[in-house]
C-alpha cells in the first residue's frame, strides 16, 4: 500500500467520530446537516476508495486484507484495523447509506427535533455512524464491544427523540436499552471466555490459537454466549421484539438509518465472529445443531415475519415486520457456510439496506407531507401522490425479488446455495417468504390505487432533496439487478475471503 | 516493643469499631443508633489508622510518603464523619422524625438504610 | 486454605452477594440504591484484594460515587416506592437456571484460579508488564517502551497499547453525556405532545 | 481448598443470575436498571478473577524487586467496562425520567396498558 | 443551598482539596494507581458537593453550562488530536513516540499525560452534566 492511501483505514471512522464531537460546539442551525453531510460524504468517498483499492488487490493476490496496527503497537499487544473484502464493502454502504439518509433528513429534522438540541442530534447521529463503521473494520474483539456500546448508546438516544411525535419512542427506546445492553453483555461474556481461553484479545491471533486447542466446554459456551448476544443485536427472531416499536416511533431519518445500518452491522458481527473467529479446524464453523436451531429461528422469522407484516395497521411498522423476516434470509444464508448461499446473503444485505433505507424515506416523506402512515389514510395515495407510492411499489417488487430488481439476484444465489448444500427446506422457506411479501406489498398497493382517495390533507408539497435519495438509492437497486455483475463478483470475493479462513 | 504497640492499638480500633457495629444493631432509636456511628466508629478508624502508621514508620520498607496518607486520611475522616453525621441527624430532624423517649417503640424503622450512608 | 488473599476474597464476596442479595429483594428504591452503594465498595475492597487496584479506585469512584448521586437525583424524579408485586416469576426464573446452568457449565473447563500456565498470563501480558513490545517498523528495539516512565501498567496499557479502545471509552462517556442532554432538556413550548397523527403507530 | 478456588466462578454466575432475575421479575424500570448493573458487575468479577496469578502483585512495576505481576489487561477491559456501564445507567435513568414525565408511572406493566389502551384508541 | 453552618463550613474547607486531589490522581496515573476517569469523577464530585453547599447558582457562575458543554467536546478532541499528531506526521494514528523523536520513550510518557489529560476533561464535564440535567436543570 502505497504512502497516499496508508492512512485511509483509520480516516474511516476518524471523519465521523471528529464530526461527531464537533457538532455541539459548531452544530447550530444549518451547519450540523452540513457537517454531517461533509463528514458521511468523506467517510463515504475513503471507504469507497478502500473497497476499489482492496477488490484491485484481492484479484491480484487473493486474498488480501489491509492492517492497520494503531499506536505501532504490532497486532496482538496493540489493537490492529483489518479491512478485507467484506469490510470495505459494508462501510462503504453503511456509509453511503448515511450520507444518503443526511442528505434527505435536513426538512425533517427541523420538523421533528426541537431547535436547541438539533446540534446535539447530529452529534449522535455522527457518533452512530463512527460506532457502526468502527465495527466494521476493527480487527480487535473487545474493541468490537467498546463500539458496540458507542452505536447502541447513541441509538438509545436518536430512537427516544421521536418522543416529540409519539411518547411509545420513549418506552421502545428504553426496552432496545435493556436488550441491547444484555446482548451486549453476552457478547462480553463470550470475548472474557475467550480471553481466558486464548490469552489474546486480536481475533486472528484467537483464531489461530483456537485451531490448536482442544474444543472444550468453555469455547462452546463462548459461542452459543455469543450467538445470542448477537443475534439480539441483529433482531433474530425470537430475540426481535425491540424492533418493530424502535423503528416505527423514531424519527423518520433514524428509523430509516437504521434499518439501513445498524441490524446490517449486527449481522456483520455474526459473520465475522463465525466465520474468522470461530471456524474450527476441518471448515465447519458451526455444528449440525448449531445450523438447525438458527435454521429454525431463520425460517419462524421469515414466515412470522411476513405474516406479522401483513397484518400492521400502519406502513412503518409493516416495513418493520419485514425487516424482521428479510433478517432471516440473510442469516439463512450466512449459516450453512456455502459459498454461493454466502454470496446470496451479502448481496441481500446491500440490496435490502438500499430497499428498505429507501421504502422507509418514503415512510418519512409520507410523514411530512401526511403526518401519519396509517394505512388508512393512505387511500387512493397513488393519484395523489403518485412519485412516493411509485417508489415504494418498486421498493415493494425489490423485496418479493421479481427478476429485474436487485432482490431477484440475491435471492436466486441464496436458493442456489441452500440447495446446494443440502438444506432444501429452508430453500422452499426462502420461497414462502417471497410469495409472503408479495401479499404484504399488495395490501399497500390495494390501499394506494384502489381505493378511493381519502381527505386527509397535504401539507407539504413533495420537496426535491428529499425524493432524491429515494430515486437514488431505489434506483441503484434497479440498476445492480440489471447489471449485477460487478457487485456479484465482490460479493463472492468477500465471501471467499470470509470462508477462505478454513479450506 | 513499638510493634506491639502498633498491634494493640490496631486491636483496639477493631474493638471500638466492633462495638459501634454493634450499638447500631441494638440501641432501639434512629437518632441513638448514630451515636455508635458516630463517636465510635470514628475513633475507631482513628486508632487502626494510628496502628498502621505506627507499623509503616518502624517497619524496613516504611517511608514517610505512606505515613503522610495514613496522617491525611485520619485527618479527613476525623472531619468528616461527625459531618455526615450531623448532616444524617439534621435531615431526620428536619424530616419530622421524632427522638424515642421510650414510650412507645416503633418509629425507628426506615433507620436501618440511613446509617449506610456512613461508611 | 492458608492464604488470606483467597479467604478474605470468599468473606468479601459472600458479603457482596448478600448485599447484591438484599438490593434486590427490598421494594423500597433509596435502601435499594444504598444497597448497591455498599456492593460496589464491598466489590472495591474485592478488587483490591485481587490486586487490581485501578479497577478498585473506578468502583469506589463510580459504582460507590458517581452512580448512587446519579440514581439517587433520579429517584427524585421518578418516585422512591416500588409497587408490590410477586416475587416468583417463572419466566424469568427459567431464564436464569437455564442461563446460569450454562455459564456454570463454561467455566468448568476455564483455567484454575491463580493459575500460572493460564494463557491469559503467558500470551500477551509478560510483555505489557515487561514494557517491552517494540512499535512497527522500528530499526531497533528500545530496551522498554516507556524508559521506565510509567511504572503504572494498567495505565500503559489503558492509554498507549489500547489508546483506541480508551478514545472510544472517552466517546461512550461523551455519547452518554450528549443522550442525557438531549432526552431530558426541557421540551419546547407546550404543543409538544399529541399534534397530528401523534397516535398513528400506536 | 477446591472449593476456595472455584467460589469466584460460582460467585460471579450467582451475582449475574440475581442481576437478570431482577431484570426480567422486576416491574420498576430503576429496579431493571440496577438489576442490568448487577449483570454487568458480575462479568467485570469473571474478567478480574482471569487475571489473578499465583503470588501475584498488583501491577504497578517496582524497580529491582523480581516479583510477579498479576495481568493488567483484564483490568484495563473492566475499566473500559465500567465506563459503559456507567453511562448505559445514565442513559437509562434519563429515559425513565421522561416515560415517567409522558405516562406518569414508572411500573413496565402499567405502561404496557396505557400503551394498549392507546392502540385501541387510535384503532 | 444547605442551610447548616456545620456543613457549609467543613464543605467549603473540603472543597479545594478534593480538587488538588483529584489533580493528584491526574497526574499520578502513571506512577501509582489513578488516572483520567477516576480523577474526573473526583472533580466532578467536587462541584457537585458545591453547589449542594453553596446552591446551584453559585456553581453555574463558577461553571457556566456553555462551559462544560464545550469542555465535553473538548477532552474527546484533544485526545483524537494527540492522535492526529501521529498521523500528520507520517506514523501511525494514536503513535505518541513521534511528539519528541529525540527521545521517543519521552514521548510516550508525554502522550499518555495529554490523552489522560482529555479523558479527565469529558468525564468531568460529562458526569457534572448528567447530575445537573437529571436533577432537571435547564440547559
Amino acid at each position: 500500500m502505497n504512502s497516499e492511501t496508508s492512512m485511509l483505514p483509520v480516516l474511516i471512522v476518524l471523519i465521523p467520530l471528529v464530526g461527531g464531537v464537533l457538532a455541539p460546539i459548531i452544530g447550530r442551525g444549518i451547519f450540523g446537516w452540513l457537517l454531517a453531510l461533509v463528514t458521511t460524504g468523506a467517510a463515504t468517498f475513503v471507504s469507497g476508495t478502500l473497497l476499489l483499492y482492496i477488490h484491485a488487490q484481492n484479484t491480484l493476490t487473493p486474498p488480501f486484507a489491509i492492517s492497520y496496527p494503531l499506536g505501532g503497537w504490532p497486532a496482538p499487544h496493540g489493537i490492529e484495523l483489518k479491512i478485507d473484502l467484506l469490510s470495505a464493502l459494508l462501510a462503504t454502504l453503511v456509509s453511503g447509506m448515511g450520507f444518503m439518509v443526511t442528505l434527505f433528513s435536513r426538512q425533517g429534522v427541523d420538523d421533528e427535533i426541537p431547535a436547541d438540541r438539533r446540534r446535539f442530534f447530529w452529534s449522535l447521529w455522527l457518533l452512530a455512524i463512527t460506532g457502526l463503521l468502527g465495527i466494521l473494520i476493527t480487527g480487535d474483539a473487545f474493541n468490537v464491544y467498546v463500539l458496540l456500546e458507542i452505536s447502541s448508546l447513541t441509538i438509545y438516544g436518536l430512537i427516544a427523540m421521536g418522543r416529540q411525535r409519539n411518547r411509545q419512542a420513549l418506552t421502545a427506546a428504553l426496552n432496545y436499552l435493556v436488550l441491547g445492553s444484555v446482548g451486549a453483555s453476552f457478547i462480553l461474556i463470550a470475548i472474557g471466555l475467550l480471553y481466558a481461553k486464548t490469552g489474546t484479545l486480536n481475533m486472528a491471533d484467537i483464531h489461530a490459537k483456537l485451531l490448536l486447542a482442544p474444543v472444550d466446554a468453555t469455547v462452546l459456551t463462548a459461542r452459543a454466549f455469543l450467538l445470542a448476544g448477537v443475534a439480539l443485536k441483529m433482531a433474530l427472531f425470537p430475540l426481535h421484539l425491540w424492533m418493530p416499536a424502535a423503528y416505527s416511533t423514531a424519527p423518520s431519518a433514524v428509523a430509516a438509518l437504521l434499518a439501513a445500518t445498524a441490524t446490517k452491522v449486527g449481522i456483520y458481527m455474526g459473520m465475522r465472529f463465525i466465520f474468522s473467529v470461530f471456524a474450527m479446524s476441518g471448515g465447519a464453523a458451526l455444528s449440525d445443531a448449531n445450523i438447525l436451531i438458527i435454521g429454525i429461528c431463520c425460517g419462524a422469522a421469515i414466515i412470522f415475519g411476513s405474516l406479522s407484516a401483513a397484518r400492521q395497521p400502519s406502513l412503518s411498522l409493516l416495513l418493520a415486520y419485514s425487516s424482521v423476516a428479510q433478517i432471516g434470509y440473510i442469516v439463512v444464508g450466512m449459516t450453512v457456510g456455502h459459498i454461493d448461499a454466502m454470496t446470496g446473503s451479502i448481496l441481500h444485505m446491500v440490496f435490502h439496506a438500499l430497499i428498505k433505507g429507501g421504502l422507509f424515506l418514503c415512510a418519512g416523506i409520507l410523514i411530512y407531507r401526511l403526518g401519519t402512515t396509517r394505512l388508512e389514510d393512505l387511500a387512493g395515495l397513488g393519484q395523489r401522490m403518485p412519485w412516493v407510492s411509485g417508489a415504494i411499489v418498486v421498493g415493494g417488487l425489490g423485496m418479493i425479488g421479481i427478476p429485474g430488481t436487485a432482490g431477484f439476484i440475491s435471492k436466486f444465489y441464496l436458493l442456489k446455495g441452500l440447495i446446494l448444500s443440502g438444506h432444501p427446506v429452508l430453500a422452499g422457506l426462502v420461497l414462502i417468504g417471497s410469495v409472503l411479501a408479495a401479499i404484504y406489498t399488495w395490501r399497500f398497493v390495494e390501499v394506494a390505487y384502489l381505493r378511493p382517495a381519502g381527505d386527509t390533507p397535504l401539507r407539504n408539497g413533495l420537496p426535491f432533496e428529499k425524493f432524491l435519495p429515494v430515486l437514488l438509492l431505489l434506483g441503484a437497486s434497479i440498476y445492480l439487478g440489471l447489471q449485477p455483475g460487478a457487485i456479484i463478483d465482490v460479493a463472492h470475493d468477500a465471501a471467499q475471503q470470509l470462508l477462505g479462513g478454513s479450506p | 516493643m513499638l510493634e506491639y504497640v502498633a498491634d494493640a492499638l490496631m486491636i483496639l480500633g477493631g474493638f471500638f469499631a466492633f462495638s459501634g457495629s454493634l450499638g447500631i444493631l441494638r440501641l432501639p432509636d434512629f437518632y441513638s443508633r448514630l451515636h455508635p456511628s458516630g463517636t465510635s466508629d470514628t475513633l475507631g478508624q482513628l486508632l487502626i489508622l494510628g496502628g498502621l502508621s505506627l507499623k509503616v514508620i518502624f517497619d524496613s520498607s516504611g517511608d514517610g510518603l505512606s505515613v503522610g496518607k495514613l496522617v491525611a486520611i485520619s485527618l479527613l475522616l476525623f472531619v468528616t464523619t461527625p459531618a455526615s453525621t450531623h448532616a444524617i441527624s439534621r435531615v431526620a430532624q428536619l424530616s419530622g422524625l421524632k427522638p424515642w423517649t421510650g414510650a412507645d417503640s416503633k418509629e425507628a424503622d426506615f433507620s436501618q438504610k440511613e446509617e449506610d450512608t456512613n461508611e | 486454605m492458608s492464604d488470606p488473599v483467597l479467604l478474605i476474597n470468599v468473606l468479601l464476596l459472600l458479603l457482596a452477594i448478600g448485599a447484591a442479595l438484599a438490593a434486590m429483594w427490598t421494594r423500597d428504591l433509596l435502601g435499594a440504591v444504598m444497597l448497591m452503594g455498599i456492593y460496589s465498595l464491598l466489590l472495591a475492597i474485592e478488587w483490591a484484594n485481587l490486586f487490581a487496584m485501578d479497577v478498585s479506585y473506578t468502583e469506589a469512584a463510580v459504582g460507590a460515587g458517581a452512580s448512587t448521586i446519579l440514581l439517587l437525583t433520579a429517584l427524585t424524579r421518578t418516585g422512591t416506592r416500588e409497587k408490590a408485586g410477586p416475587n416468583f416469576h417463572p419466566t424469568a426464573l427459567l431464564t436464569v437456571l437455564v442461563t446460569g446452568a450454562v455459564l456454570i457449565y463454561g467455566t468448568s473447563d476455564l483455567p484454575r484460579f491463580g493459575d500460572p500456565l493460564a494463557p491469559a498470563t503467558v500470551h500477551v501480558a509478560p510483555e505489557y508488564i515487561t514494557q517491552t513490545v517494540g512499535k512497527v517498523g522500528a530499526t531497533e528495539a528500545t530496551e522498554n517502551d516507556f524508559g521506565d516512565h510509567v511504572p503504572n501498567a494498567v495505565t500503559a496499557v489503558l492509554a498507549s497499547y489500547r489508546g483506541y479502545d480508551t478514545m472510544f471509552e472517552t466517546a461512550v462517556i461523551f455519547t452518554a453525556g450528549v443522550c442525557v442532554i438531549i432526552i431530558l432538556r426541557p421540551l419546547a413550548g407546550s404543543a409538544r405532545r399529541r399534534t397530528a397523527g401523534s397516535k398513528e403507530d400506536a | 481448598m477446591s472449593l476456595f478456588e472455584t467460589f469466584n466462578s460460582i460467585a460471579f454466575v450467582v451475582i449475574m443470575m440475581l442481576g437478570l432475575y431482577t431484570l426480567i421479575a422486576r416491574q420498576n424500570l430503576v429496579k431493571k436498571t440496577l438489576g442490568l448493573g448487577l449483570f454487568q458487575t458480575g462479568i467485570f468479577l469473571m474478567y478480574i478473577t482471569l487475571g489473578v496469578r499465583d503470588g501475584g502483585v498488583a501491577p504497578i512495576l517496582q524497580e529491582g524487586a523480581p516479583l510477579t505481576y498479576t495481568n493488567p489487561l483484564p483490568h484495563v477491559l473492566i475499566l473500559t467496562a465500567i465506563v459503559v456501564s456507567l453511562s448505559t445507567m445514565a442513559v437509562a435513568l434519563a429515559l425513565i425520567i421522561g416515560v415517567r414525565e409522558e405516562y406518569g408511572t414508572i411500573e413496565a406493566d402499567e405502561i404496557a396498558t396505557i400503551d394498549r389502551a392507546d392502540a385501541e384508541e387510535g384503532a | 443551598m444547605s442551610e447548616s453552618v456545620v456543613l457549609r463550613t467543613i464543605g467549603g474547607m473540603l472543597f479545594p482539596y478534593i480538587l488538588v486531589y483529584g489533580l493528584y490522581v491526574q497526574m499520578h496515573g502513571e506512577i501509582g494507581p489513578g488516572g483520567g476517569f477516576q480523577a474526573g469523577v473526583l472533580v466532578a464530585a467536587a462541584f457537585i458537593l458545591h453547589s449542594l453547599l453553596f446552591g446551584k447558582e453559585l456553581t453555574d457562575r463558577l461553571l457556566p453550562t456553555w462551559l462544560v458543554d464545550l469542555s465535553m467536546s473538548l477532552g474527546v478532541l484533544l485526545y483524537i488530536g494527540v492522535g492526529i499528531v501521529g498521523l500528520v506526521k507520517g506514523s501511525y494514528f494514536l503513535d505518541y513516540s513521534v511528539l519528541d523523536p529525540t527521545h521517543p520513550a519521552h514521548a510516550e510518557a508525554l502522550g499518555m499525560t495529554l490523552v489522560e489529560a482529555g479523558v479527565g476533561l469529558t468525564v468531568a464535564s460529562v458526569i457534572l452534566t448528567m447530575v445537573r440535567k437529571v436533577n432537571g436543570e435547564p440547559a
